[in-house]
């Protein structure tokens, strides 16, 4: 059922300006190429793709950009950041998305579930960049 | 003296917020009013009547209206004075629209503001002085730089209109970007066959100088005198003995790139770019040929029948006056070879949008079959990159060159006509057909030749085997795309060429940020430039397609025969003026000067040479920095002398 | 022998020691000698994008200033630079460094919090990567020079990782085409093999709890060398070698058959060439053996 | 005599000096420490008192002094009061220790992220560091840990006492002092060097070297062992010496 009624009221307003806020990035200078879905490594492993993402931000779809897990794919690579022709920062919006949801519930990865094996075997630099990324 | 003074009502746009009657009341009591009147609108017919009237009764000596800003109206109300024997430059302007009513609400505050602005014009048009407008000959030849198609039509509509015409090509024949296409878009008429009529007309036009192999390298003067230095390099070839036999080019042993293929095909040090070449002639390049001077193989003129070929030509300063104008050099394409994710213009099967029309066309170096550069096969899914570089504010091009979306379009049904079985896939962001007939090209294009639209910009080319792998999205369906290609034509933006950089610096007409060359008004006066008599045409001012291209150059060659077509020009009265016995010959003036209009000049006085500041009156745009940069007052702009300020600001001053 | 202020990098002392010891050992070789920072800390990789999380910043700008007050401490030549081997670290220096020194008030706010722990940084310092120290100031000509036993057979994959070029302030080399890695195995008597994946990220962190995402970037980097006729890869962050590394083992476990690439860290390679000491390579470390390649190829008796 | 009556005797000798407890205000002698002042007030302190001479980490607590907005933290039986302090009492840590078999581990980083990944969220804020009552740095012997480097970790967190005033503050919430146990065990059982005198005594014994010793002692009456405890040691020679 492809429906979808959109409102644009205050909430919409507000999460535009935290994610704005928070990723420094003007979310409207997007004219939706695509080229970061394009250039993304990951973007086969994404329910929603890079531009999709930032186009449901430009819209306020807050609860449908936080179902999303586009923002948890995303291993900052930076590949979007260095080829965007409108010089936005689309990894700091990808930043911005997840620092929203760690500010709500702060641990995506829950870190005590974490087989002791696997913490075993891991390099710390791994599990460094992943709490800093995946857990407030 | 006897002033009258008229006071518009404009409607409601001055009598809104300034109460007219009022300070025509209190006008009759500033020195020297003899008249004071009021009218709901002073420029139409009967309000001019008035002032009419009352100069010639009460024989007024000058004349002061209070209305709108002087740009609207100083010219008509100029011509009322003119026409009753009143010298026109004894008229002074009070704007109380743009300056008062407009910007106050308040009626009281809006009075007082009117009242004093009067106050302080009546006290300056007293000391108003007539002056007279300088007359300066016209000189009726027109000079066009550039041979692409702009310069050639401009050539063309001034020289139809009588006007001697010089057209400058820097290349060895004109004809420009337009040569090297193809077909054209939308009517796909083939490139040159509507271009070579116009060229051939170009060489048989009694009015048309051409000079090949030629730039201008210096320009002095202003507007209706222009004087102009072209190095006309040697062609080492007599253009008239030239039979185009072709004779000489088997012997030459030298072999180089053929710049007008791109570099596909090779060519000799003899060569003629192209068969339909204006002017008809071949030529010797220097830098290929194993030596002119001294010669060292001179092949070709061993074999020239008709003795076409001449070793000793020199380099030639041609030196001519011209009354106006035309820059029209034209764009280049923006380089592939600067854009890294798509190989830095290292990946033989990446060739450009020139590239393209290149392989496209019979006389090029395929002959008209789609083969690819790197082994010459038939390539059976061909890539199309829109926005290659352009929209695209962070690394390249933020501006969008018009074109792009039409010529790829064409190229990919160009390449289907030619190869039926294979796929032309368009990558683009938007597809922008904003011209005549041009949405029903790209419709034809998807409908009946089935060119495959991706809506989605291509991230990355990697050269994978013999193929090229490209990384795109479809934003559409929301996912990401990658697929081998045997050909990737990137359609790239214009940019401006080296020759519009030059010639602007050399006329100093002002550049926009993008580096094209910005026009006196983006819409009222889209050929002019600042500089008077300085005209333009075609791409030099942006990237524009070949019938706005034409009729742009037809603009701009009425414009510049505007000038031509009058005997003498008339200068503003308002120009600078030098006392020189107040001058010291400091220079500052010059210095200040925008439109170096005043040079320093020897001159004896009392035995003495001395150096003392001269304004070269039609250069002179009346603006006042030399007037405001002068230490000691020796240099005045006429109808706004110091003094006259002075008056005017002690007047505002007073209670 | 210049001597430079160096930033391991969390992982450079458990397991990538062997990317340490070869890179302290060859960098005395080329008399530009690593000296490690005495109380290093962490440099808060992958650094956050966010631009109002200022807690994130204190461990990068700590790291500046505790490696200025090491540079204090060294010789007269040690210029303002600290140096760094893996890439996440230079990357996340790099942005800092850059951010704090055009954002005044984001450095007050650090400022405050270390200045009681008298760890103010006063933006007077480089941060560079080894690769550039090797390109701008040895040069490959003097690198060329010292190599004792050229890695001749050895077809080396150059994988530059994504953090070595991203973002552009960060880039050590051309961002879409660099040459570094390639000019150095060349240098070293190797053969260069180009592949179009040479910065197609590795699933960096993902390999915590997604490692599905890594197996499929892993596959495409190997592949893309392997059809190429590379026999090894270079790396220079201890993630992308260990992902790599370690997830061919478990592909190899998988899908048996192909031969798996080592994975070398570009200083183990020049340990090699240079004839530095066999074991500070710490090959036992590697999951794919490198070994046997060094024997077939007569380059493991690489002891002086 | 009252209570009252003492309150006044000391009154005139000693200063006093008020502090706040749990938000109530009291008079106290100047010299006393935290502890000893809460327990003054007439508070009976259950949990969060222990040796009473600075060294097993229960009494930890914090405190602010008059007109500072800082958080002062410290051993309660350390610190003396001042006035106008405000006092309180610091419940019992809930950090969580991990469960592990000392003999099975190996000393290795990653051995600690194994039980503790949580230190891999150190932000190296220092926050530790500056409410750490033995004035260790914390934060150096978690980045030591986490970088793998357990004998630097070892010494530097050697004077922790426990008293877990550090997770407290810590914003990615890492149990530091357990942290510290475990690097502590790991250098203790596997890289430090056991003195070899230690390990001769041991193989003698189970060579069973001091068999007939054990059992002549043995055989002895309880008076005859305070004889010769107290009378027939060397030590007491040397003193005499």
């Amino acid at each position: 059922m492809s429906f979808e009624y959109i409102k644009f009221g205050k909430e919409e307003k507000d999460f535009i300006e935290k994610i704005e806020e928070i990723s420094g990035q003007n979310v409207y200078s997007c004219y939706q190429c695509g080229k970061c879905s394009a250039g993304c490594a990951f973007s086969s492993y994404m329910d929603k793709t890079v531009n999709q993402l930032i186009h449901l931000i430009q819209v306020g779809q807050k609860e449908r950009v936080l179902a999303a897990n586009t923002h948890w794919v995303c291993a900052s690579c930076l590949t979007c950041s260095v080829r965007c022709p409108r010089e936005i920062d689309v990894a700091a919006l990808m930043e911005a998305v997840r620092e929203y949801q760690l500010r709500e519930e702060p641990e995506k990865v829950k870190i005590s579930n974490i087989p002791k094996e696997v913490l075993d075997k891991l390099p710390n630099i791994a599990l460094v960049s992943n709490f800093r990324k995946k857990t407030e | 003296m006897k002033i009258g003074v008229y006071i518009c009502e404009c409607g409601s746009n001055i009598a809104g917020t300034v109460d007219v009657e009022e300070i025509a009341e209190r006008a009759k009591e500033f020195p020297n009013v003899e008249v004071s009147r009021v009218y709901k609108y002073m420029c139409s017919d009967p309000g001019q009547e008035l002032i009419k009237k009352d100069i010639e009764e009460k024989e007024l000596d000058r004349v002061v209206v209070a209305a709108c800003s002087p740009r609207m109206h100083e010219p008509t109300f100029r011509a009322v004075l003119e026409d009753k024997g009143l010298n026109p430059y004894v008229l002074e302007i009070v704007n109380i629209r743009e300056q008062v009513s407009w910007v106050h609400e308040d009626m009281k505050e809006g009075t007082e503001k009117a009242t004093s602005l009067l106050k302080g014009a009546v006290v300056r048009s007293s000391l108003m002085q007539p002056l007279e407008r300088k007359k300066v000959g016209v000189n009726h030849k027109a000079l066009v730089i550039g041979g692409g198609i702009a310069g050639i039509q401009a050539a063309l509509d001034l020289a139809d209109m009588g006007f001697k015409t010089t057209l400058v090509e820097k290349t060895s024949s004109i004809g420009g970007k337009m040569a090297q296409l193809d077909k054209t878009f939308p009517t796909l008429d083939c490139s040159q066959c509507i271009l070579s009529p116009k060229m051939v007309d170009v060489s048989r036009h009694p009015n048309i100088e051409l000079l090949a192999l030629s730039e201008v390298i210096e320009v002095d003067g202003y507007v209706g005198n222009f004087k102009a230095k072209i190095k006309k390099s040697p062609r080492y070839v007599i253009e008239e003995k030239c039979t185009l036999c072709d004779d000489c080019v088997d012997v030459c042993p030298v072999i180089t790139h053929d710049e007008y293929n791109q570099g596909f095909a090779p060519r000799k040090a003899i060569y003629i770019s192209y068969p339909q070449a204006i002017p008809a002639s071949y030529l010797i390049d220097p830098d290929a040929c194993l030596g002119i001077d001294p010669l060292i193989c001179a092949k070709c003129r061993d074999v020239c029948g008709p003795e076409a070929i001449d070793f000793d030509m020199q380099p030639e300063i041609i030196e001519e006056e011209y009354g106006s104008i035309i820059i029209a050099t034209g764009y280049e394409t923006y380089p592939i070879e600067n854009i890294g994710e798509y190989g830095y213009g290292t990946i033989p099967d990446v060739i450009s949008g020139l590239d393209f029309e290149r392989l496209l066309s019979s006389g090029g170096p395929t002959g008209g079959k789609i083969l690819r550069p790197s082994d010459g096969t038939i390539p059976k899914t061909v890539v199309f990159v829109h926005c290659a570089g352009s929209r695209d504010p962070s690394k390249h091009l933020p501006y969008c060159s018009k074109i792009c979306c039409m010529y790829s379009t064409k190229h990919a049904l160009m390449y289907k006509h030619l190869v039926h079985d294979g796929t032309a896939i368009n990558f683009y962001i938007d597809i922008r057909t904003a011209g005549k007939d041009y949405e029903e090209f790209y419709q034809r294009a998807a409908e009946e030749d089935h060119v495959v639209y991706i809506r989605g910009k291509v991230s990355e080319l990697f050269q994978d085997g013999d193929r090229i792998l490209i990384k795109g999205v479809d934003t559409l369906s929301g996912e990401t795309v990658e697929l081998h290609a045997d050909l990737v034509v990137l359609a790239t933006g214009m940019i401006p060429s080296e020759g519009t950089k030059k010639m602007a610096n050399l006329l100093n007409v002002s550049i926009g940020i993008n580096g094209f060359i910005r026009e006196a008004h983006p819409k009222l006066k889209p050929v002019d430039t600042a500089i008077s008599g300085v005209f333009v045409a075609g791409t030099v001012t942006g990237p524009k397609d070949i019938p706005e291209t034409v009729s742009n150059a037809s603009g701009a060659a009425s414009r510049a025969a505007g000038i031509l077509a009058q005997d003498e020009l008339e200068i503003e009265g308002t120009v600078a003026k030098v006392e020189e016995s107040l001058c010291r010959g400091c220079g500052l003036c010059a210095e200040a000067c925008p439109y170096n209009a005043i040079e320093l000049k020897a001159v004896n006085r009392y035995g003495h040479t001395l150096q003392v500041a001269f304004v070269n009156e039609a250069l002179c745009k009346g603006c006042g920095s030399c007037a405001a940069a002068c230490l000691n007052g020796a240099i005045n702009q006429l109808g706004y002398t110091d003094s006259q300020i002075l008056a005017l600001i002690s007047a505002l001053g007073e209670e | 022998m210049v001597r430079y202020s160096y930033f391991p990098g969390c992982n450079l002392k458990t397991n990538a020691k062997g990317f340490e010891e070869t890179a302290i050992a060859v960098s005395k070789k080329l008399s530009a000698e690593l000296v490690e920072i005495p109380n290093w800390n962490c440099c808060g990789t992958v650094h956050t994008l966010s631009t109002d999380n200022m807690m994130r910043r204190i461990a990068p700008v700590r790291v500046l200033s505790r490696s200025r007050k090491h540079i204090d401490t060294l010789d007269e030549e040690t210029p303002n630079e600290v140096v760094t081997l893996c890439s996440m670290c230079n990357s996340t220096l790099k942005i800092v460094n850059d951010e704090v020194k055009h954002d005044h008030d984001k450095l007050e706010k650090v400022n405050y919090q270390l200045e009681e722990d008298d760890e103010i940084y006063k933006e007077d310092m480089e941060v560079k990567h080894f690769l550039e120290i090797l390109r701008d100031k040895i040069g490959f000509e003097n690198i060329a020079k010292n190599v004792v036993n050229p890695l001749k057979g050895l077809k080396i994959s150059p994988y530059y990782g994504c953090m070595l070029l991203h973002p552009d302030k960060a880039a050590i080399d051309d961002v879409e085409m660099p040459s570094v890695l390639e000019y150095l195995v060349e240098s070293l008597g190797a053969e260069v093999v180009d592949s179009p994946f040479f910065k197609l990220c590795c699933g960096s962190y993902q390999i915590v709890d997604e490692d599905r995402i890594v197996d499929s970037q892993v596959t495409k980097i190997v592949e893309a060398a392997r059809k190429r006729g590379a026999n090894a890869l270079v790396v220079a962050c201890p993630l992308c070698a260990y992902n790599i590394d370690h997830q061919q083992k478990i592909l190899k476990e998988k899908v048996p058959g192909k031969l798996p690439l080592p994975v070398f860290y570009f200083t183990q390679l020049m340990a090699l060439a240079l004839g530095v000491p066999l074991k500070l390579n710490h090959f036992e470390d590697h999951h794919i053996n490198p070994k046997p390649l060094l024997k077939e190829l007569g380059l493991s008796g690489g002891k002086k | 005599m009252s209570k009252t009556q003492i309150k006044e005797k000391e009154e005139n000798e000693t200063p006093m000096v008020k502090v706040y407890i749990m938000g109530s205000s009291h008079e106290v002698p100047a010299s006393l420490t935290i502890m000893k002042a809460i327990e003054y007030a007439g508070f009976k302190i259950k949990r969060g008192a222990g040796c009473r001479a600075g060294f097993c980490g229960a009494c930890a607590t914090v405190y602010r002094k008059a007109g500072d907005y800082r958080i002062y933290a410290a051993l309660a039986c350390q610190t003396q009061v001042e006035d106008g302090m405000v006092l309180t009492q610091l419940p019992f840590v809930p950090a969580p220790k991990a469960k592990y078999d000392i003999n099975k581990l190996s000393p290795t980083g990653n051995t600690i992220l194994q039980f503790y990944p949580e230190v891999a969220r150190c932000l190296s804020c220092n926050a530790c560091s500056k409410v750490c009552p033995q004035d260790i740095h914390v934060m150096d012997y978690v980045q030591y840990s986490l970088q793998g480097q357990i004998k630097k970790a070892a010494e530097e967190s050697f004077d922790c006492v426990q008293c877990g005033l550090c997770t407290i503050r810590c914003p990615a919430e890492i149990p530091q002092y357990h942290v510290a146990t475990l690097v502590r065990r790991l250098h203790g059982k596997y890289e430090m060097k056991s003195p070899d005198t230690l390990e001769a005594r041991v193989e003698e014994i189970e060579a069973g070297f001091y068999e007939e010793g054990f059992n002549e002692l043995m055989k002895l009456s309880k008076d005859e062992l305070r004889h010769k405890y107290f009378h027939e040691r060397d030590f007491i020679d040397q003193k005499k010496a």
